[in-house]
């Protein structure tokens, strides 16, 4: 080969690059957030089931998040009960932040701006 | 109703428009004053050169050898082995059409076929059905059998490139036509179909010296009959040697400067300039080409032509070696020469004997260009000059592809130019430097029986300077390539009279102001200088 | 021709991962699939630049786009006629991080005052913005492949989505990939003259990454998947314990096949000019020829006409005009 | 309502068919290139066929300087004249301009019977026409004499000095001016 | 790091295009308002309305409390002019002098007391809310019962809305306020830095059926209700007292009233 040293040296920087996950987790055992512990069928405030929670949640707080501050339509009715839509009154007075919400965040890279206003009780306190 | 006529009814006979086709599905239809006349044998068989035979390029048989086809099979394979550049470009093409409106042949003709990446394709078809897996699929994976026709659409459009590499510019990759275009015209001549135009001046050159087939003693009378003129427009007598052995430096320019219009008059510039100098020099009739039919043949036979210049060196014993105004010329001499000859050890790093420059840009292959050396001189105010001779000429630079693509030698020659002129004008941005538009003429391409073709191709090289000469008023296009002043006049007399064609050094020898002179009434030409017309029309 | 075909040749892959996923089969297609186009990509792309290796550069061969470096008193276009190695980096940065030939481009305008020539950047500007997405879009998805994510991808995601439109928020280069290559794809058919030259080689990859994106940009934002059990299909494969979780929708395996094809078909076709453009002769190398000697490995030995044939041929004319000759 | 007027009203329309015909004397894939770019560095030919013709027609409806006519057809059959067509395909462009006018115009022609300037006007295109035969064989005989002069110019200064050239020199200067 | 988009479209352009659309729309309204008349009222069901009655306000105390009790409720910083930027407070309740609060009516023989009286200012809640007008996203909106409310997820700190406000009652987060909220109140969510921020009458509070915030600290000082039910508390007040709106002469109908008394200075 011609110009060997320098191809190859190219090409040990290529196949470093695409090759990063590789050997970035090597030996390494990846640990997915815990599974869910209620049926995915079960109904959940909001009008989906808990199954589709997972991939559906932002919409629902998004849309919530229009009502209530643009229709000023606060309060939510499930199973008798009223629930406010509200991410840190009424999510977060349910399932804990750090639990619930980052696992699964920070497991697949999900860094939503949320956090940015809302928050939970004795989060981030100076 | 009665007169109104049917469609086409009228001239029907010229309306061939074709269903559009894929472009494999269009057969080459060979255009007359669009193809050269083929090699004759006795030429090839000269510079022993495979396949020679009789044969006529406008027949439908071309009386190839049984097995052309694995010759020319087998030469891609051994060129793929040889030049990487050559199996990069047939791979990594993504035919994204950045070169396609850069050629100036596709500008001039509209053939699509002359579109850089197609012409390409001519070749990579071939590649891709022989030499890739995928290529096996065939048409749908931009693949096709080599025929006979195939082959002759090759010869027929990489005979209608100039090998400029414009298109090398625009292209992301840097994909250059003129390399694919040596590598097709190397297959070409596996299988003798080389043109006539360009075996001729390679027999005489290989044999004699230079492309004319000049011999010495036609040479040195040539010479002769040239310095009459120029004492007679300047009354200086120049005494230019030839092989002397012991000289400083060797001068060598393509023999098209001394024995053609309006070569000369650049000759006789660069006759004055030396001897303005006292520059201890030598000419060569040995070596006496500088340009290389070779480099639009194959990489052996360029270096078969080249090797005369550093042998004649070494024989004579000169420090170093001095290049006169030539495109192709300085492509070989620039990129090739050193690798294909050198290492020229026998000669020293070249130093300007008047200003003590070093040239250490041309410290290894040991030769310099005559508008670097001149520029240079005039930079450390060695030369007088009067610059109002030139003052009815309006001048413009053409800037020759090869120096310019295969080099980057811009603002030399436009130094010296307005150093000698009072009157330079450029021709739009994008028709000069590295954009600058082929002559239409070049590798091996200024055959007479292609006028027609050469028209066409230099056409937007013609419209730049009609640009030009319809704002400016220029009258003189200046260039540094041997090529350009045989085949620009003919060219911009057919699309616009009166401009006429000079070598940057002529115009240094108009403004030269010599020691001994006499008072000069005529420039180089013979023509009278501004302010003596009157004189010239008493006599 | 070469774009029906190729359209259907896509169509049908996406067919043939759809039904894959109907049919169980995620297995396949989910790991099988993948690992071996990452194997052929690989083992590919080495291959085909080693093959290129093997074949010398014979001569040196830069094309020139501004001034040499000659005397010191001019000007050296250091970018465009590089003449030494760190110039020419710079040269090759330029052509492989911003596309500095595309750039150059021109197209003639015809104004009142007659014609000039003109800068025709929409090519440079639509391939610029296809490459550089689609690398963004490429390393972005390394959130799918750590664990935990390193700070420096999850940034990336969030200077992309920094409009902050839409839940989840929308990230500009999956967008604008999509549109540079529909560009490009546009500008393939309608562009008589590079309709003219396209093949199905070229409409092939266009259709199939606009497949990938499309099928990307419905994923995130329409057709949702467990993106937990995505990663741990992905974290499956990067650390060698592939696993396969239930419930995966069928676009994500439509999107992972693709993208094998991709893959796959990479080596074998013009994308291979991702390392070409590096390997160029014309562009890599410093226009320095006069000044260091280049090497030919294979220099041949040719036959020379030399002086003493060419003296023995015309000494007697030569003595008759008084050149000097070797042997009186 | 005079033919001319007619003939300003819908030049547009007129050059735009004129053209299209023109350019479909060409091979298709040509045709389509010239037919898209329309510019003088980038498509010379495109370029100096649509100018060419808009001077024609300006001056068909209107003075007829045949001066200014000359000069852009010339440009026109400058080109044509080395691209590998007959003679008469070469110059018989001029002829579709009657094609194009009569179908153009037809419609306003009969209502307003000006049949009678009709063909006023078709005798100046064929005036033009004959014009552009001579503008035809005025171009390839320059073609054939620069190939006689290159092969001369080529050695010229080896002619010169066996002193055979004299004499065609001044033959040259005679004819060379057109 | 974080992504400051506000500012990103700010220097986009956004602002430029905005300004000059909302500069037109302002202009074509004000006209079209002027010609119909000022006094056009709302004719809504619901107006909140606010009535201060400035003459229960004795001691500094009395205000004190009233912005405590707005600024605690809702994260509001404390940032303190003298130690940064002054233009860096967030005000949601502030007070000033009579002559500030009134530039339009003061009268060169006030009593001096009277002059030195600190009014409770806030947001105006204007029936003509120009700050509505000039949002180029509609992050600030007026609501059916008359809040002029502003969704914060929207608002991208172009800070045209601060330009329109004639009574100032807009701050900008200029830096991150979180770290200079004393105590946080978890049921109610902070702001980024590049967003802009004001009093929404406790929108929040008025749907859980309470009163606004200052109101319920105010010990009657305050009275808050529906300007067009002729019933309510706020109406009873106003047919009653003397009161003042806030420069009335820009047409903007503020929603709170002023009743400044004033006799107990004559002497």
């Amino acid at each position: 080969m011609y110009n060997g040293g320098k191809i190859i040296i190219g090409l040990i920087i290529f196949i470093a690059l695409v090759t990063f996950p590789f050997y970035t987790n090597m030996g390494k055992t990846s640990e997915q957030p815990a599974a869910l512990t209620s049926s995915p069928d079960d109904p959940h405030i909001g009008g989906l089931k808990i199954g589709q929670m997972r991939s559906e949640h932002m919409k629902i707080l998004d849309q919530w998040r229009d009502e209530v501050v643009r229709g000023g339509e606060r309060f939510i009715t499930f199973d008798g009960d009223q629930y406010e839509k509200s991410l840190q009154i009424g999510c977060l007075g349910c399932h804990a932040k750090q639990e619930f919400c980052d696992k699964c965040h920070s497991y697949a890279g999900v860094k939503p701006y949320c956090w940015d206003c809302h928050f939970a009780e004795g989060e981030g306190q100076l | 109703m009665a007169i109104k006529p049917k469609p086409n009814e009228l001239l029907s006979a010229i309306n061939y428009a074709p269903p559009q086709k894929q472009w494999m599905d269009n057969p080459v239809e060979f255009k007359k004053g669009y193809y050269c006349y083929g090699a004759k044998p006795k030429n090839l068989e000269y510079i022993g050169f495979p396949n020679g035979r009789e044969w006529n390029s406008a027949d439908q048989d071309w009386k190839l050898v049984d097995n052309w086809k694995e010759i020319f099979l087998e030469g891609m394979e051994n060129l793929l082995k040889k030049f990487r550049s050559f199996r990069l470009f047939m791979d990594i093409c993504v035919r994204c059409g950045a070169c396609a409106d850069k050629c100036h042949f596709f500008i001039g003709t509209g053939d699509p076929k002359n579109m850089p990446v197609l012409r390409a394709e001519l070749l990579r078809s071939i590649y891709r059905r022989y030499f890739t897996v995928a290529g096996k699929l065939g048409k749908i994976a931009g693949a096709r059998d080599l025929t006979e026709d195939v082959f002759k659409e090759i010869w027929y459009y990489y005979y209608q490139c100039t090998e400029c590499r414009r298109c090398s510019v625009f292209c992301p990759y840097g994909i250059d036509q003129a390399e694919i275009t040596m590598m097709g015209r190397e297959l070409i001549n596996l299988l003798g179909c080389c043109t006539d135009w360009i075996s001729g001046p390679l027999a005489n050159c290989y044999r004699t010296g230079n492309h004319l087939g000049l011999q010495p003693h036609t040479i040195k009378s040539n010479f002769d009959y040239m310095l009459d003129d120029l004492e007679e427009h300047t009354g200086v007598r120049v005494e230019p040697t030839f092989n002397r052995k012991g000289a400083e430096i060797l001068f060598v320019t393509p023999s098209a400067d001394f024995f053609a219009e309006p070569g000369v008059f650049t000759c006789m510039g660069y006759l004055l300039l030396f001897h303005y100098l006292g520059l201890d020099y030598t000419w060569s009739t040995y070596a006496s080409e500088g340009g290389n039919f070779g480099f639009f043949t194959s990489n052996e036979m360029m270096k078969r032509l080249n090797s005369k210049i550093y042998a004649e060196s070494k024989r004579l014993g000169v420090k170093w070696i001095l290049g006169g105004e030539c495109g192709h010329m300085w492509r070989v001499l620039h990129q090739y020469m050193d690798t294909m000859n050198g290492p020229a050890d026998h000669l020293e790093a070249p130093v300007s004997p008047f200003t003590g420059t070093k040239f250490e840009n041309a410290k290894s292959t040991k030769m310099v260009h005559i508008s670097e050396f001149t520029a240079d001189l005039i930079k450390h105010g060695k030369l007088k000059l009067d610059k109002s001779r030139n003052d009815n000429l309006n001048v413009t630079f053409h800037d020759s592809c090869n120096t310019s693509r295969g080099m980057g030698i811009f603002e030399e020659p436009r130094y010296i130019i307005n150093s000698v002129c009072n009157h330079f004008h450029e021709m739009p941005d994008s028709t000069t430097r590295e954009n600058t538009f082929c002559c239409g003429s070049g590798s091996g391409l200024n055959a007479g029986e292609i006028e027609e073709l050469r028209m066409l191709g230099g056409l937007p090289r013609a419209n730049a300077v009609k640009y030009v000469k319809e704002k400016h008023g220029v009258n003189m296009l200046s260039c540094i390539c041997a090529i350009d002043r045989a085949v620009l006049p003919p060219l911009i007399d057919y699309w616009m009279p009166d401009v006429g064609v000079c070598g940057v050094s002529e115009l240094l020898g108009n403004a030269l102001i010599m020691p001994g002179e006499k008072e000069r009434e005529n420039n180089l030409r013979g023509e009278p200088l501004p302010g003596m017309e009157e004189k010239g029309e008493e006599e | 021709m070469g774009m029906i075909f190729s359209l259907i040749a896509v169509i049908v892959l996406v067919a043939v991962a759809f039904v894959g996923t109907q049919l169980h089969l995620s297995g396949l297609f989910g790991v099988a699939i993948p690992y071996l186009a990452f194997l052929v990509f690989i083992a590919g792309f080495v291959r085909k630049v080693i093959k290129w290796g093997q074949s010398p550069v014979p001569f040196h061969i830069p094309t020139t786009c501004g001034q040499q470096k000659s005397l010191p008193w001019i000007k050296q276009s250091k970018l465009d006629n590089p003449s030494t190695t760190l110039q020419v980096i710079g040269r090759m940065a330029l052509e492989v991080l911003l596309f500095r030939s595309l750039f150059r481009n021109i197209k003639t305008h015809r104004t009142d005052g007659g014609p000039v020539y003109g800068s025709n950047k929409w090519l440079w500007l639509g391939g610029l913005a296809f490459h550089v997405t689609f690398f963004v879009v490429f390393i972005r998805h390394l959130r799918f492949f750590t664990e935990p994510v390193p700070a420096w991808v999850n940034m990336l995601d969030a200077v992309d989505g920094f409009v902050q439109v839409g839940v989840p928020h929308m990230l500009i280069t999956g967008v604008v990939l999509l549109a540079a290559a529909t560009y490009l794809l546009l500008r393939r058919i309608f562009n008589s003259q590079v309709q003219y030259i396209s093949l199905a080689a070229d409409y092939f990859p266009l259709f199939l990454i606009i497949g990938i994106a499309l099928t990307g940009i419905l994923m995130r934002y329409f057709i949702k998947v467990d993106i937990v059990k995505v990663k741990e299909l992905t974290m499956g494969l990067a650390t060698f314990k592939a696993t396969v979780p239930d419930g995966i929708g069928s676009i994500f395996f439509i999107h992972l096949f693709l993208i094998s094809v991709l893959f796959a078909y990479f080596p074998f076709s013009k994308l291979m000019h991702l390392a070409g453009v590096f390997m160029s002769p014309t562009r890599n190398l410093a226009n320095n020829s006069r000044a260091v000697r280049h090497i030919n490995p294979w220099n041949p030995k040719v036959h020379l006409h030399t002086y003493e044939e060419y003296e023995d041929e015309f000494r007697e004319v030569m003595k008759s005009e008084g050149i000097p000759v070797e042997k009186e | 309502m005079k033919i001319s007027v007619l003939l300003s009203e819908k030049k547009r329309e007129i050059a735009k068919t004129w053209f299209d015909l023109i350019v479909e004397t060409y091979p298709q894939d040509t045709a389509n290139f010239l037919k898209t770019q329309k510019n003088r560095f980038g498509n010379p030919v495109g370029h100096t066929i649509s100018e060419g013709i808009e001077v024609v027609l300006e001056e068909l409806s209107g003075e007829m300087d045949f001066a200014r006519i000359s000069k852009y057809l010339d440009n026109i059959i400058r080109i044509r004249a080395i691209q590998d067509f007959t003679p008469s395909q070469a110059v018989g462009f001029i002829f579709l301009l009657k094609k194009v006018i009569r179908e153009e115009l037809f419609n306003e022609i009969h209502a307003n019977h000006l049949f009678d300037e009709l063909l006023v006007i078709e005798s100046k295109i064929d005036q033009l026409a004959n014009i552009s035969f001579d503008m035809y064989i005025a171009c390839r005989e320059k073609i054939y004499k620069l190939k006689a002069n290159e092969l001369r110019n080529r050695t010229s200064r080896i002619l010169k000095m066996s002193n055979m050239f004299k004499e065609a020199e001044v033959e040259e200067k005679d004819t060379a001016g057109f | 790091m974080k992504i400051d988009r506000r500012k990103f479209l700010k220097m986009a352009g956004f602002t430029g295009i905005g300004l000059g659309l909302s500069a037109a729309d302002i202009f074509v309204k004000d006209t079209a308002e002027a010609s119909s008349g000022h006094s056009a009222v709302s004719t809504a069901a619901v107006r909140h309305a606010m009535v201060i009655d400035v003459r229960k306000f004795k001691t500094p105390e009395d205000y004190q409390k009233i912005t405590e009790a707005c600024h605690s409720i809702h994260n509001v910083p404390t940032l303190i002019p003298e130690k940064g930027n002054i233009r860096h407070e967030i005000k949601w309740i502030w007070n000033v002098p009579y002559g500030q609060a009134f530039p339009d009516q003061v009268n060169h023989y006030h009593p001096e007391a009277f002059k030195q009286k600190q009014f409770p200012l806030l947001c105006n809640h204007c029936d003509h809310p120009p700050c509505v007008r000039v949002c180029p996203t509609k992050a600030t909106f007026k609501r059916p019962d008359g809040i002029v409310q502003q969704d914060m997820h929207r608002c991208i700190g172009c800070r045209f809305c601060m330009a329109a406000c004639p009574f100032g009652a807009r701050s900008f987060n200029f830096v991150d306020p979180r770290p200079f909220i004393p105590a946080r109140n978890s049921e109610y969510p902070t702001r980024t830095m590049g967003v802009v921020e004001k009093c929404t009458f406790c929108s929040e509070r008025l749907e859980r059926g309470l009163q606004p915030a200052c109101v319920e600290a105010s010990n009657g000082a305050m009275a808050f209700g529906n300007l067009n039910d002729p019933e309510s508390e706020v109406r009873k007040i106003l047919k009653t007292s003397f009161s003042l709106q806030r420069k009335p002469e820009l047409g903007t109908m503020p929603s709170v009233f002023y009743v400044i008394g004033g006799e107990e200075y004559a002497g």
